[in-house]
């Protein structure tokens, strides 16, 4: 059986370790911060300039002043501090930030990174994901194996305009979990329950290895 | 030299002209300096290029000035949480470049500062490097790009004193500092105005320089996403 | 993670070995990591290159890794407050890179924001612009500078906490946040640990993600050039 | 009669304004602060991190963690604010400071300046200077009309190795004050008590217009 989204934010957080400095990307990526093992303690990050990030706020604990990257309201904790963007990005820059978990629309077999625009429909803008993906230490990605209408997301070449090149280093999908060499190339390490190896293959365009 | 002016139409007395270019800080709806932008708003100015992180929402922050359509064009890391903004833009009257949001912070933070190009690997390899200088430093390549500095920049803090030194509060902090830095003219609202000498000097986010005029606004501080978890035992 | 160590010889183990470069905080002898000079003294650890501002005096700061020939070059922007320092130079026995102070500040802060090269105005026409990158920016001639990094940075700051939080003390701060975001490895002595969550989040200089290691220090804090003014009527 | 250090002070403490925000030299520049005018309220920077510097301390006030770019113990007002010396140089190069008097060796009719080193001499470094001279909005030079020995100071071309090119506005001497157009060329816009014309050329090198 495929992993669910919590499944896969499960998984997502076995890649957290002690001591860890982490970014939480919008969607999936979010619920990773509910499986933090309680035996490791990380610090999260929000780019908009906040280091230790707390829960959300009880209704009477609402801070205007006080929001995520998602623009939620949200609450600090006891190690948080506070800065401008611009020293937010020199960390994120600066590879300070052990690790970011992140949503994608595609992903190449080289790393490459596609999670911004879509040709023809309205374009939001890319936020702070090109300096993440640039930036950081390490970039996991979790994402649904195919799209909704079935097509592959883990591609030869990414087809929409890139966030970044190179740039994945582990994959995690529905069905799966794959490690990625920049620039080499992708292998699958672990399948969710009851999935087989030609479940992905059938659902996959890159070429990968497999190591399980 | 007297920095408080009395209200916000008076801060930006003979600063505006149709055409120039404002720096508006803030991170959606936080932070932003709200009676900044409704005083642009009614001083009619136009044509007018906004260096800000977002475009605000239909009826607050930014959007107020593309409804009246004031704004020719944006310099911005994330927008299209309004739908005028949407409207403009497919039709061709509203011009939109985005920056990846630590280039754009990076970008005023280096106008402030002097330095009018830096290298960043953000963007290599993705439409945003397409015809920028590419440079190898350590066998790594990266991408130009350059400092921006505004006409005038519009920064929301939470408290001032009379020589103009700023602090902010939590995340509201943002994109205000270093746009306070890259204004040739720097306007601040704030929340309060305290006496002189009441900042420990060590916690001083913005040191007046940066700051030519200053007033006390009134602040909705709406909230775009109300996120909220529920107690256990009520 | 543990961040607080029990001393400073424990701060560096395994940190250490001959050739690496270094980044001392600290402007003068205000804001300089007192027992971490003295624990890389004791150490042994030579062929240094050491980034910072000045280089001490004969028998305190960096002049005391001098004297033990443990440096092998020097980034700084200002120096020969130290007699030993001279004739090292002068016989040829220790290098030296001259930068201009900005510079070599903005270099720091650069490395350690992931920016590998910045254009600047300053030392254009002078020999340091000599073999430099020269670029013009609308109108106007700049010269590349590079980012820095460093195997190691020692800084000093007022406070810490567990988390590795740090605050400073008026201008003792100086070059010690950019070179703690600059070091692959930071290391921190203070003069006070304070129970996480003493700090108002707000204030914190060095957020804790730079600070590997801490410890509290002992702090003679030497005062170079004793200024006084009289009272007119004691 | 020739101007003596404290008047030379005290006529370059007129190019300051009201609301000025000003960087100090060592030497000569720092008498300045004792002749600004009471009715202009102006904010000494130092480059080392500290903008709204005050007097020398009492010693019963002294502070090892308070000192300005001299090195010197100093006190704060309450208008100071620190930063770090990345922030304080951008501030610098930014074009923030309205004003840097400063001392020099040499200064050419271009207003080319040498401040930092003699070939042959134990070189100390440059410290801030360069930055100062290349990002401050306007620099005023204080210094002796010649050397010691009486060789002449103000210069066709500078013989010292540079600390800014084309980066001074006025230099005031002992015997008189020049308006310098950077890249152009020096007037003569104000002499000494009983100092002639005459004695300003028979020891200047530099060409110079005369504006009296």
């Amino acid at each position: 059986m495929p992993w669910d989204r919590n499944q896969m934010a499960e998984r997502a957080a076995k890649e957290l370790e002690d001591g860890f400095y982490v970014n939480l990307g919008i969607g999936i990526p979010t619920l990773v911060a509910n499986y933090i093992g309680e035996n490791i303690d990380v610090t999260l990050q929000s780019e908009n300039g906040m280091l230790g990030m707390g829960p959300f706020p009880y209704e009477d604990e609402i801070d205007p002043d006080l929001i995520n990257a998602g623009k939620q309201t949200i609450t600090e904790l006891r190690r948080t501090s506070y800065f401008s963007s611009a020293d937010s990005f020199g960390m994120i820059r600066g590879g300070h930030i052990d690790i970011a978990i992140l949503g994608a629309m595609e992903v190449s077999e080289k790393g490459d990174l596609a999670n911004w625009m879509i040709p023809g429909k309205l374009v939001k803008g890319m936020g702070g994901a090109m300096d993440l993906v640039a930036g950081v230490k390490r970039v996991v990605v979790v994402m649904d194996h195919a799209s909704k209408s079935g097509a592959p997301k883990l591609l030869h070449e990414c087809s929409l305009p890139l966030t970044g090149q190179q740039v994945v280093d582990m994959v995690i999908t529905n069905l799966g979990v794959f490690k990625v060499d920049r620039g080499k190339g992708m292998t699958l390490i672990e399948l969710a329950p009851d999935v087989s190896i030609e479940n992905v293959k059938s659902s996959t365009q890159a070429d990968f290895n497999i190591a399980i | 030299m007297q920095k408080i002016y009395p209200d916000a139409a008076a801060t930006l007395e003979g600063l505006l002209f149709d055409g120039m270019t404002i720096m508006a800080g803030g991170f959606g709806l936080c932070g932003i300096p709200e009676n900044l932008i409704l005083a642009l708003r009614d001083s009619g100015v136009k044509n007018l290029t906004v260096i800000s992180n977002n475009a605000g929402v239909d009826d607050f922050g930014l959007g107020l000035l593309l409804k009246t359509r004031q704004i020719k064009k944006m310099v911005s890391s994330y927008v299209g949480e309004n739908k005028e903004f949407e409207r403009q833009y497919l039709s061709g009257e509203l011009e939109l470049e985005f920056n990846p949001q630590g280039t754009l912070a990076e970008r005023c933070r280096a106008g402030g500062a002097g330095i009018p190009g830096f290298y960043t690997r953000t963007g290599v390899g993705t439409q945003i490097a397409e015809g920028k200088e590419h440079k190898e430093f350590n066998g790594e390549i990266y991408i130009l790009e350059t400092g921006l500095v505004a006409d005038l920049s519009i920064v929301k803090a939470w408290k001032g004193d009379e020589q103009g030194n700023l602090i902010y509060r939590k995340t509201a902090r943002n994109f205000n500092p270093m746009m306070a830095t890259a204004g040739k003219v720097t306007v601040a609202e704030v929340e309060e105005i305290v006496p002189l000498g009441s900042f420990d000097p060590d916690n001083i986010h913005t040191p007046g320089i940066f700051v030519q005029r200053l007033i006390k606004g009134e602040h909705e501080k709406r909230i775009e996403q109300r996120t909220v978890r529920q107690r256990e035992n009520a």
